[in-house]
Formats: C-alpha cells, sequence, structure tokens
C-alpha cells in the first residue's frame, strides 16, 4: 500500500504515564463512583442529622475523638511515601517503590488499627438507632477501600520483586497512588463528619 | 484484490483469535463477542419480562379475574419492572455501545477487554439470581422501587426483598464497567484524526450515558445496601421509631431512579440520529445542538428526582423548582426532535424498516414526553401520580423512546454484526404490528388513569367500570407479542436464509461500515486516519490510514483525548478465563451475603486469588519490552 | 458457540435451583392453609394428643418452623393479642421470660401450642376458642424463633418500632433449651 | 326469608361479590365534586389542548417530511450521502423558531401550573372540619376528634363530610406507606410513617365518591377501597350525632345472643364496640358497623349474607387480609349477623 502515504506508528512509545495512560482514567472514573458514594453516605447522614431532635440521640455521648484525630494525621502522613512512591515509578526505580510502599504499608496497617479505635469511639451500635447505622456505614465503607487498598499495595511490593515486572506495572504503581491520594482526601471531610459535627450544637 | 495485505491480515487473525473450545469461549475477550452475548441475554430477559406483561394484562382483563393471586401478582409486578429495567434497558444499550463504540472509532478492543468479560458474567449471574427467585416463590414482591417500609425487615418477611436488593448490586456493578469501558475507550482509543467535532452521535451518546451511570448508580447502590443492611443486621436507616426516615429511600433512589430513564433514552437518541443521518441521504442537520442537548439531558436529568415524590408532600418551594427542571429538560429533547424532522425534511428519504422504526419513535416518544410535561405539573401530578396515566406514560417514553430506536437499530446493525440482510417484507410487517399493538394496549391507560386506576393492583370490581379498557388493552399486549415474534423469526430466519449483507448495505457514512461483515476479531486490518465527520462521505485524504502497529501482538494506538493526536501503542490483554472466575467468586460472596454477613468475607477470600492470577505478571518477553522505554 | 451458551445457562440454573430449593418452603404464604383446620375443638386438640407419646402434647409438627412469613404473622399477632403485657418483648415480666432456653411446660412445639390453646395456671389464659389452628401455630413458630430455637435466616429481624433489644434473627440460639416440662403440669 | 337461609348462597358463592354501582358513584378526576378537583380538572384541559397542539404540529412537519420524501426519494443505498457544508439559513431559522416555541410554551405551562398549586394552597379556611384517617393493612380508620374524648368517633372506610365546607383531613400511618386519593375532590396525600401529613378537601354536592389507596402498600393494596360521604350540613350532624351514641344494649334475644357470641368468640379481640367489654384496637371499630355501606374495606356490601361470608371465609374475599376465619356455625353466626346489623 505504498501508493497512499500512511502514518506510521511504530515509532511511538509503549508507555505512557498520567492521561496518556487508559488505566489513569479508568481510575478517575472508579474515583468518581467511589467519591459519589462516599457524598451519598454524608448526605444520608445530614439528611437524617436534620429530621433529628438532637445529634446524636439523647443518652448518646458524643464519640471520643482522640483515635480519630489521630488517624488523621496518620492518614494525611501517608501521603508522603506515597507522593515518593509516585515520581519513583515514573523513572521506573523499582527499589524505590518498594521502600515508599512499604512504609506507606505500615501506614496503612496502622490506620486500620485506629479504626478498631475509632468503631468503639463512637459509642453506639450500628443496630441501636440511625445515627448508629450511618456512623458505622461510613466508617466501615473506609475501612473497606482502606483494606482493599493495601492489600493492593501489598500486591505491587510483590509484583516489583518479580522478574518478570513489566514497564506498565510502573504505570499501575503510579494510579495506585493515585487512588490511595483519594482515598485520604475523603476521610478528611467524612472523619469530620462523623466525629465532629455531632459536638456541634 | 491479492493485496500485500493478505500475510499482514493472516497474523493479526491468528493474534487476535479466541482460544479453541468451551474453555477458550468462556474465556472470550473479544468486544463484539461479549456485547453479543450481552444483546442476546438482554433479549432474553426482554422477551421473559414480555411474557409475565401478558400475565398481568390477562390477569386485568376483566374485574375481579382469579388467574393469579394478590401474591403471586406482586411477585410478577416487580420482577416484570426490574428485569425491564435493569436486565433489559441499561444492558442492551450498554451492549450496542460495547460493539459499536470501537468499531465507530476505529480501534481493535474496548481498553479493559477482561474487566469487559467479568462485567458481563456478573450481570447474567444477578439476571439468573433475580428469575431462579421468581421460579422458587422468593420472587421480589415489592416492586421495582422498593419503597420502604413496606421493603423493610417489619412487613417483608423472607428473602425476597433481598434479592431484589442484591440483584441491584449485581447489575450495578456490570453498568459501571461498561461505562468506564466505553468512557476510555472513546477517550484513549480513537483513530488519529477523530477529534471531539468528529465523534459520531452514538458515540457521544454513549459517553454521556456512561458519566450518567458513574454519578447515579451509586445513589441506587447505597440506598439498597442500606435496605440490606437494616435487613441483614438490623440497621435503622429507615426506622422511623429510632431516627430513620422512609424518605430517605425514596431520595436517594429517585435521585438514581430519574436518570436511570434518561440512561435507557439518551443511547436509543444515538441510534436516532444515525439512523436519520443514513436513510436522509444527508449529514445530520445541528450535529453541534444535538451533542449539546445530549449533554444538557443528561445535566438535567438530575434535577428532577423529586417529581416523583410530589404526593408526600414536600414544601412549595422545592416543588417549585423541581416542576421547573422537569419541564425544561423538554427544551433539549425539543432540539433534538427538531434537527432530525429538519435532517428528514432537507434529506432524500431511503425508506426502509429503520427508518419506519424512527419515525414511529418519534410519534410515540413526543407523546409521551408531553404526557411528561404534564405530570411535572404538582397539581395534575397529584391527581395521576401511581395511576395507570404514569403507567401509560412511562410506556410511552421507555418503549416508543428507547425500543421502537433500538429495534430499527437492530434493523440497521444486525447486517453487520451478522452478515446477513434481514426480511424487509418481515420487518415492516414487525413495525406496524408493534405501533398498533403498542398504542392499542398503552393509549388506553392514559383513561384509566383518569378515572381512577391506581397502579400495582392484581384485580379491581366491577363498580370501578374500569373492565372495557382493560380489555382493550390487553387485546394490544398479544398484538405487541405477536410484533416481537415476528422481529425474532426474521432475525432467526435471516442467520439461516438472509442474503449476505456486503460491507455496507445501508452506503453509511462512518467508520464500523469500512470493515467487512460480519467483522474480524481484530475490526479493522489497518487502523483509518480520520479526516472528516463522515469518513466515508468525503473523498479520501491523506494519509489514509496506518501502519506500524505490530500484527504479532494485541497492539492498538493510543490517541490524545482532545485532537487524536497518536500517543502510544499500547498491548491489550488477551483471552483468559480469570473473569470468569472472579465473577463467581464475587457471586458467591453476594449470594451468600443474603443470608450472613460472613457471605461478604467469603466472598472477599474467594475474589483476593482471582485478582491475584489476573494481575500476576507471567513470563511474557514481548511485554517485557516495555521496560525502561517510555 | 450460543448452543453452548445455552448449556451454560441450563448448568447454572439448575446449580442454582438445588442451592436455594429450600428458598421455597420458607417463602410460601399460606393465607388458607388446609392442613390447619379453622375450627379448634377439643375433639380436634384431644385427636392431636392421641397421636402423642407423652399423651401431652399435640404429635403434629409445627408445620411453619421453616417458614419466615409464618413466623412474622406470629409476631405480628404476639403483639396484637398483647401477648407483650405480661411476656414483655421475650424478657419476662408478669409472665415467664421466653427468650432465654428455660420452659415451665417445655419447649417442644407441641407444649407450647397447648400452652396457648389451653393456658396454664398462675395466670396464662387459653386462647383455644379464639384463635386459629393457623394462627397458634404462627405464634409457636414465633415464641420458639425468640430463643433462636428456628434456623437464623426464618427469625424475624428488627421491627419497625423502638429499639428493644436485638432482634430475634441476631439472638445468638440458646445452647441446648431444656425441652422437656420441667415439672408435670398441675393437673386441671 | 330467615338469615340463616340467605348463609348458604352467600358461603358457596365465596369470593368477590359482584359488587354492583349502587352506592357508588361515578368517580373521575374529570367529573370534580369539589374546588380542589375542579382546578386540577381545568389545568388538566389547559395541558390536555396545548399537548394535542404540539402533538399536532409535530405529526404534520413528519408527514411534509415523508410525503416530501416520498416526492424525492433515495431509491437504493448506493446513492451518495450528501455532507452539507454551508449552513442552511432557512433550517436554522425553522428550527430556532421552534426551540423558541418550545421554551414559551413550557414557561406558560409552568406559571399556570405554579397558580393552580397556588389557589389549591389558598384553598383553606378557619372553619375547616377537622378529621383524622389512619392507613392500615388493608383498610381505613377514620376519626372525628370531639371536644371530651367520648365525644370522639371512631369509624372505618367511610369518610363522612358536610357539603361546602373545607375539610382539614390529617393523614397518619403506622405501618406502611398508604395513598389516601378521592379523585372527585382532590389529588393525593401520601399516608408516610413518620411524616403525618394534612390535606384539604371540599365536596360541593352530596354524593358517594370513591376513594381508593394509591401507593402500593402490599398484598391487598388493589382492595383497599373507601368510600366518602358528602351530606347536608344538618345531614352529616345528625350522622355524627348518632355515631357518638353508645349504641343500647341489645333487646331482641337473637341480637343479645348474637352480642354473646362476638364477645366469646376472637372478635373482641380485635374489634372495639362501645358501650361492651369488646376493646380491640388491632381491627375496625364496630361501634355502629350497621350503619356502614360496606364491609372489608369497600370490597363487599353491608348485608348479612356477605358479612357471614366475610367472618367465615375472609380469605377467600380478600387473599391475604389480616382478618382471620372463624368457626362460628349456624345459629351462632345467624345471631352474630343480626347483632352486628342491628349496630346503626
Amino acid at each position: 500500500m505504498s501508493a497512499v502515504r500512511e502514518l506510521d506508528l511504530s515509532k511511538l512509545p509503549e508507555l505512557g504515564f498520567g492521561h496518556a495512560a487508559g488505566v489513569w482514567w479508568a481510575v478517575l472514573g472508579l474515583i468518581a463512583i467511589e467519591g459519589t458514594m462516599f457524598a451519598l453516605l454524608a448526605v444520608s447522614a445530614l439528611y437524617l442529622r436534620q429530621a433529628a431532635p438532637s445529634w446524636p440521640p439523647a443518652g448518646i455521648p458524643a464519640p471520643a475523638i482522640g483515635a480519630a484525630l489521630a488517624n488523621v494525621i496518620v492518614l494525611v502522613v501517608s501521603l508522603a511515601p506515597m507522593v515518593w512512591v509516585h515520581m519513583a515509578a515514573r523513572r521506573f526505580d523499582a527499589r524505590a517503590v518498594v521502600i515508599g510502599l512499604v512504609i506507606g504499608t505500615v501506614l496503612g496497617i496502622a490506620a486500620l488499627v485506629l479504626r478498631m479505635a475509632e468503631f468503639h469511639a463512637l459509642h453506639v451500635r450500628w443496630d441501636s438507632n440511625a445515627y448508629g447505622s450511618i456512623g458505622w456505614s461510613i466508617l466501615g465503607m473506609h475501612t473497606g477501600h482502606l483494606l482493599t487498598s493495601s492489600i493492593e499495595n501489598v500486591l505491587i511490593i510483590l509484583v516489583m520483586r518479580s522478574p518478570h515486572r513489566q514497564g506498565k506495572h510502573f504505570v499501575d504503581t503510579e494510579v495506585n497512588a493515585l487512588y490511595w491520594y483519594f482515598i485520604v482526601g475523603a476521610w478528611l471531610p467524612l472523619s469530620a463528619l462523623v466525629f465532629w459535627v455531632p459536638r456541634w450544637p | 484484490m491479492s493485496d500485500p495485505d493478505a500475510e499482514h491480515r493472516e497474523r493479526l487473525a491468528q493474534t487476535w483469535a479466541p482460544r479453541p473450545g468451551v474453555l477458550g469461549w468462556l474465556s472470550e475477550v473479544n468486544h463484539k463477542a461479549i456485547a453479543l452475548r450481552y444483546m442476546v441475554t438482554a433479549m432474553g430477559f426482554f422477551v421473559l419480562a414480555g411474557l409475565l406483561a401478558l400475565v398481568m394484562r390477562l390477569q386485568l382483563a376483566r374485574p375481579g379475574a382469579h388467574l393469579v393471586g394478590p401474591d403471586l401478582y406482586n411477585q410478577i409486578f416487580t420482577v416484570h419492572g426490574s428485569t425491564m429495567m435493569f436486565l433489559f434497558a441499561v444492558p442492551v444499550m450498554e451492549a450496542m455501545g460495547l460493539y459499536l463504540v470501537p468499531m465507530m472509532i476505529g480501534t481493535r478492543n474496548v481498553a479493559f477487554p477482561r474487566m469487559n468479560a467479568f462485567g458481563y458474567y456478573v450481570y447474567l449471574i444477578g439476571g439468573l439470581f433475580l428469575w431462579v427467585g421468581l421460579a422458587l416463590n422468593i420472587g421480589a414482591d415489592v416492586g421495582w422501587f422498593s419503597y420502604v417500609p413496606l421493603a423493610g425487615p417489619d412487613y417483608s418477611p423472607g428473602k425476597r426483598a433481598d434479592i431484589w436488593a442484591q440483584m441491584i448490586t449485581f447489575t450495578e456493578l456490570a453498568a459501571l464497567v461498561a461505562a468506564i469501558e466505553i468512557i476510555v475507550t472513546t477517550f484513549k482509543q480513537r483513530a488519529p484524526g477523530m477529534t471531539l467535532d468528529r465523534i459520531p452521535i452514538v458515540v457521544w451518546a454513549m459517553v454521556v450515558t456512561s458519566f450518567m451511570i458513574i454519578f447515579a448508580m451509586p445513589a441506587v447502590m447505597v440506598s439498597s445496601g442500606m435496605l440490606a443492611l437494616d435487613r441483614l443486621i438490623d440497621t435503622q436507616f429507615f426506622n422511623p421509631a429510632e431516627g430513620g426516615d422512609v424518605l430517605l429511600w425514596q431520595h436517594l433512589f429517585w435521585f438514581f431512579g430519574h436518570p436511570e430513564v434518561y440512561i435507557i433514552f439518551i443511547p436509543a437518541t444515538g441510534f436516532v440520529s444515525a439512523i436519520v443521518t443514513t436513510f436522509s441521504r444527508r449529514s445530520v442537520f445541528g450535529y453541534l445542538a444535538l451533542v449539546l442537548s445530549l449533554v444538557a439531558t443528561g445535566f438535567l436529568a438530575f434535577g428532577l428526582w423529586v417529581h416523583h415524590m410530589f404526593a408526600v408532600g414536600l414544601p412549595e418551594m422545592g416543588q417549585g423548582f423541581f416542576t421547573a427542571a422537569s419541564m425544561m429538560i423538554a427544551i433539549p429533547n425539543g432540539v433534538q426532535i427538531f434537527c432530525w424532522l429538519a435532517t428528514l425534511i432537507r434529506g432524500r428519504l431511503l425508506f426502509r424498516t429503520p427508518l419506519l422504526f424512527v419515525l414511529g419513535f418519534i410519534v410515540i416518544f413526543v407523546a409521551g414526553g408531553l404526557t411528561g410535561v404534564m405530570l411535572a405539573a404538582v397539581p395534575f401530578d397529584l391527581q395521576v401520580h401511581d395511576t395507570y396515566f404514569v403507567v401509560a406514560h412511562f410506556h410511552y417514553v421507555l418503549v416508543g423512546g428507547a425500543v421502537f430506536p433500538l429495534l430499527g437499530a437492530f434493523y440497521y446493525w444486525l447486517p453487520k454484526m451478522t452478515g446477513r440482510r434481514l426480511s424487509e417484507k418481515l420487518g415492516q410487517a414487525s413495525f406496524w404490528l408493534l405501533f398498533v399493538g403498542f398504542n392499542l394496549t398503552f393509549f388506553p391507560m392514559h383513561q384509566l388513569g383518569l378515572v381512577g386506576m391506581p397502579r400495582r393492583i392484581y384485580t379491581y370490581l366491577p363498580d370501578t367500570g374500569w373492565g372495557g379498557l382493560n380489555l382493550l388493552s390487553t387485546v394490544g399486549a398479544f398484538i405487541i407479542a405477536a410484533a416481537v415474534t415476528a422481529f425474532a423469526v426474521n432475525v432467526l430466519w435471516s442467520l439461516r436464509r438472509g442474503a449476505p449483507a456486503g460491507d455496507d448495505p445501508w452506503g453509511a457514512a462512518t467508520l464500523e461500515w469500512s470493515t467487512p461483515s460480519p467483522p474480524p476479531t481484530y475490526n479493522f486490518v489497518r487502523i483509518p486516519v480520520v479526516h472528516s465527520r463522515y469518513p466515508r462521505w468525503t473523498p479520501l485524504a491523506d494519509p489514509m490510514v496506518t501502519t506500524g502497529l505490530r500484527d504479532d501482538l494485541r497492539e492498538v494506538v493510543i490517541t490524545s483525548m482532545l485532537d487524536a493526536e497518536p500517543t502510544t501503542r499500547h498491548l491489550l490483554d488477551g483471552p483468559t478465563i480469570i473473569p470468569l472466575l472472579t465473577a463467581l467468586a464475587v457471586g458467591v460472596g453476594l449470594i451468600a451475603g443474603i443470608f450472613t454477613p460472613w457471605g461478604f468475607v467469603i466472598g472477599a477470600a474467594l475474589v483476593l486469588p482471582c485478582l491475584v492470577a489476573w494481575f500476576w505478571p507471567k513470563g511474557d518477553p514481548a511485554r517485557e519490552l516495555a521496560e525502561g522505554r517510555a | 458457540m450460543s448452543a453452548r451458551g445455552r448449556a451454560l445457562g441450563v448448568v447454572a440454573i439448575v446449580a442454582t435451583l438445588a442451592a436455594l430449593s429450600a428458598g421455597c418452603e420458607r417463602e410460601a404464604r399460606r393465607f388458607k392453609d388446609p392442613a390447619t383446620p379453622t375450627q379448634m375443638s377439643r375433639d380436634w386438640l384431644a385427636a392431636q394428643r392421641r397421636g402423642s407419646a407423652g399423651g401431652e402434647a399435640p404429635a403434629a409438627p409445627n408445620p411453619y418452623a421453616r417458614n419466615a412469613w409464618a413466623v412474622s404473622e406470629g409476631k405480628r399477632l404476639f403483639t396484637q393479642m398483647n401477648c407483650t403485657g405480661c411476656h414483655a418483648s421475650g424478657g419476662g415480666d408478669i409472665g415467664p421470660a421466653l427468650a432465654d432456653a428455660a420452659w415451665i411446660y417445655g419447649g417442644r412445639s407441641g407444649d407450647v401450642f397447648v400452652s396457648i390453646v389451653e393456658g396454664r395456671p398462675n395466670g396464662m389464659p387459653g386462647y383455644g376458642g379464639r384463635l386459629t389452628v393457623q394462627q397458634v401455630w404462627q405464634l409457636v413458630s414465633y415464641v420458639q424463633s425468640m430463643s433462636g430455637q428456628l434456623r437464623k435466616d426464618v427469625r424475624p429481624g428488627r421491627s419497625d418500632n423502638l429499639y428493644l433489644g436485638q432482634s430475634e434473627q441476631a439472638r445468638r440460639a440458646q445452647p441446648s433449651p431444656r425441652l422437656e416440662p420441667a415439672r408435670a403440669p398441675a393437673p386441671r | 326469608m330467615s338469615v340463616r337461609a340467605r348463609l348458604r348462597p352467600a358461603r358457596a358463592g365465596a369470593g368477590i361479590a359482584l359488587f354492583l354501582a349502587g352506592c357508588a358513584g361515578p368517580h373521575h378526576a374529570l367529573d370534580p365534586a369539589g374546588p380542589q378537583a375542579r382546578h386540577i380538572a381545568s389545568l388538566w384541559w389547559l395541558l390536555f389542548w396545548v399537548a394535542l397542539a404540539v402533538l399536532l404540529a409535530v405529526v404534520i412537519a413528519l408527514l411534509v417530511a415523508v410525503l416530501r420524501g416520498v416526492a424525492t426519494r433515495a431509491h437504493s443505498p448506493r446513492e451518495p450521502g450528501v455532507v452539507v457544508t454551508m449552513t442552511e439559513r432557512g433550517t436554522v431559522a425553522a428550527v430556532t423558531v421552534a426551540v423558541g416555541l418550545t421554551a414559551l410554551i413550557v414557561l406558560s405551562l409552568l406559571t399556570a401550573s405554579a397558580l393552580v398549586g397556588r389557589t389549591l394552597a389558598g384553598l383553606r379556611s378557619p372553619d375547616a372540619l377537622s378529621i383524622e384517617v389512619v392507613g392500615h393493612r388493608w383498610w381505613w380508620e377514620i376519626r372525628y376528634p370531639g371536644a371530651a374524648p367520648s365525644e370522639q368517633v371512631t369509624t372505618a372506610n367511610e369518610l363522612h363530610v358536610p357539603v361546602g365546607r373545607p375539610v382539614k383531613v390529617r393523614t397518619i400511618s403506622h405501618d406502611v406507606i398508604h395513598s389516601l386519593w378521592v379523585p372527585s375532590l382532590h389529588g393525593k396525600r401520601d399516608l408516610v410513617p413518620g411524616h403525618p401529613g394534612e390535606i384539604v378537601l371540599q365536596a360541593d354536592r352530596p354524593g358517594v365518591f370513591n376513594g381508593q389507596c394509591a401507593e402500593y402498600c402490599g398484598v391487598e393494596h388493589a382492595l383497599m377501597r373507601l368510600l366518602v360521604i358528602a351530606e347536608p350540613a344538618d345531614r352529616f350532624d345528625a350522622w355524627l350525632t348518632a355515631q357518638r351514641e353508645t349504641p343500647p344494649p341489645p333487646t331482641d334475644p337473637e341480637a343479645r345472643r348474637g352480642q354473646e357470641v362476638f364477645l366469646a368468640q376472637q372478635c373482641a379481640l380485635c374489634h372495639t364496640i362501645q358501650g361492651t367489654p369488646a376493646g380491640g384496637r388491632v381491627g375496625p371499630d364496630l361501634t355502629h358497623v350497621g350503619s356502614r355501606q360496606t364491609i372489608a374495606a369497600g370490597v363487599l356490601p353491608n348485608a348479612p349474607e356477605h358479612l357471614a361470608t366475610w367472618m367465615l371465609d375472609p380469605q377467600s374475599v380478600k387473599p391475604g387480609t389480616l382478618m382471620p376465619a372463624s368457626a362460628i356455625m349456624g345459629d351462632d353466626m345467624a345471631a352474630l349477623v343480626i347483632y352486628l346489623g342491628s349496630l346503626r
């Protein structure tokens, strides 16, 4: 087909980071979905609150904020190693990625431990009233994300140590960091909603 | 032509070939194969739900009939509605998208072929779950919008409502997967030169729908999740006595429920634009206006959920806003109608079955849209809300607005998908049967609603005087059944006896018609370069095609989002059984999850190894080339 | 291919059918149950007893022990017949607690049936003349669910009123409830 | 003929009796009997004519396209498609006008709807009569609050209203969501647990108007019916006073026996009859059941044979109803029916 001039793609690279990668857009979509879910849970909490005579209901002490505060700090701190991982991934620096991810994962596990304390700090059962139900649901939903994302970190660490590691895995590493940013970012307002809002008159 | 491409074509065929055997069939990841399975499954559910509709019509044909009792009738209307919305309409539209989008934008497969297969299997499991439930007398019986407290633990003992709620989880999961597929594929895999303003309107419609899915579906997942928790572990979300609120359900559900209608309708408008263009033998009038009204509809659709709740008595102020929004949405839809009319008037019509369905669509949909505007008027809505007037209205917009274009689309694209032409005679017969049957069935329902017949009643007393119109409507229902049968016969007949379709039976403008019918697994021998909105109606320009994509690997070209400049050569995943296994694991978890919270733990435990197997790097030299070359 | 598709579908359906076949019994809603006569006559009860070993309780096993709808109907009757007046919501008050493992007059379906129909000394009135056999069995089933004797997926969940402790489905089944009568019932 | 004689056929023909239009008047959204319904009906006619005009316009445009298409039709897909590049001024103008008109119509309908909404909101008056309607599965409890608790009247499935006087109905539900709907008087008002509501009705002419539950509320949603009986003020007051009376103890021996049956059997567990020990709050209050036109929530006419059918085999009349079957036989049943009939 030399008759027509053709557009030669053979020189194109085989990898792209950021918006050049399909998976980056996919994770953005995932973030949109999960973000909407968190937003709707938050709206539901506020809706129940405006309908309630008191929030928390009479007889239930406001949640303790110690663990919540600690967890917010841990999660924010965990951003640092993840940013480091993010940049290392773009350099194809497997060693740096592993180091960063190990730190990030440790912090993630710490957050999960603190999360158990947060559940207790609510001072209410999920089945005693709607206030308890929504509180437990928001915490539970976010815990699920924290857990899966930490597992994902571990998997990527293993992949990075595998002989068959490929360039695309660094792209995956990048979007994994992106998703971690979201999980931390989403928690800040949610934590305020669950632990601080009940303290307001 | 014995071209130098022969060898290239050969290698592509090998590279993109599915695995052999049953296992290979279950490992299929080709977007066309998966989309066809989606379509067949969805049409299967369509027929099943249609049969339920016939049972309902027979029961209501005369007052005080005893064909089915209330308990069974309630399961029947619930499963009919839920199936039509969640197992037919949304999946079949997405199936069309999954089939057409890669072909229309000139790529070889969707962006995440394995996720695509996973989505299909999850959908299939969810659908079977609902229907096996019905067969076992565990059919959901709380209506397709499962209002609490009726659907709550106190008034719906057993697992019927749980099956409904979990079916939602399955189908929404599948819908979200497909939405991501369509968005990413459209954004990143368009043929070089297909800038935003050259994207076919069908693809635009699919993208808008996908975005709506992303922002609407979470609402129903959250609400059905709350319902499941209320029923399984006694949370109090919807218990007024413990600070819960039954209206929270309605807000969340309709925040999804109304966009849902447009999620079904917008792809259909895409089909209409495509068919109108081809069968007027001219470019569509007002491309920009059409695209913008699609987007506007998408946005407005999120602003009118409360018009389903006027009868619960919300503050007048709020109602005003939602009335306005609900009526405003008539404007973008009006724009679309007028652009189509203009195209038809200014074109040279080619009278074939697809065009007939579009003409029928315009009449019926406009009628349905107008009753929609009526329903937006609060005082009038209070009279006809939850009556057969509403039943008539939404069948006019959903059957008229979605099923007519869908059947038109099938008559239009099936020759491409199967390589066989359908019978024109039988096609036109099926159209006229459907058009007459539909109006005979649903027009009288407007009157029934005005004279006081509520929805969801399994019988009525003779003194109501509703018998005559109901009988009429039952007769119409059977004519619709005849129409659907005619369509099915036509398809089956064409598969055996249909004349070969050729690459482009309609002389259409878009890229999918430049492939053979049925298209090869790799779609295009060479990825084309696009210079126009109507590539096949404009003179060729150089460069015509691309070269340099490896044909020994599943390689596609990634282009930039706005102006479709080639950026990378990307490797797509090949066939594997893992998506099926993952779907089964998810299925086990979700189904066990309606009996015990531990079900979810079990599910997670099963899913984890699947995902590891899914993403674990295998020794694959071809891919390791990528190392360090960015 | 589609042939295989159909095969797949059939297999899936059969498998699910097998898995869920228990569902039928749990979900049946018998508004009219031929198995339970409307008329609650002494002879009927006597006939029931003749069949039973102990001679005290009807031989007929509880027909609704696995029927979620019947249990929830029993729960509704329990409130509407004002059983809560004495037994509270299972914790016991004037009358004995029902949410525990202890049974003064026996916890077998038949024992509970007789307790409801004929009443018991020290305050429990007999409802024989006032309830249909079906209603009594529904109440028996609910009473058994209160102490977690029935399958978890048959016991009721929380109700739409004030929170009074864990719902029947959330309660842990009582460790080997002593079903036999603690002592012979006072002669009547 | 004696009640007993009439029982047999009724029991044989259990099932929904063909309750022919006797007491049931026309019940139309388009045949309004009160100001609310009238305003809504007028709004409907406006919407209807506008919609009809728009639909006709579109169909005509479509016909033009088709006829024109028939003239200049393409005969084969091989005829090349044309890509129009220059702007088609005429068509653009036409489409713009059409869109403008659409916006105009939408705006005016919006205004009309808002105005009617305002008018309806204004239709309330201080001297409105207050009534409470409680939705149950699957019947209506209707209360007329009185100065003293003893003054309160509780009845079922029959809403008596004075003609020409606004009635403020308070809507309550304690189980699932129901919806109060009397088409000839007004639109719907949902009875939402935890959200007591209010709706103002008014009947301008005497008559009997059908109502029905309009929100799916479970197995017998279809047969949860209601009668609205609009009477001139004096007759309404007479009715209300009569309802306040506690019925005297039965004198007729049959009726006395019926009362004994009622109190001995399960009836009293669920039903209340003022002036007797029967104080059940589960089912409808039967203090004046004899004065009602229907039983079983508007499903059966209130006649002795239907009463018997209903008590012996309710599940055949309304499958799933919470009314249990009774085993009351022969003479007892006859006496019971006579007693209930005597409660006027």
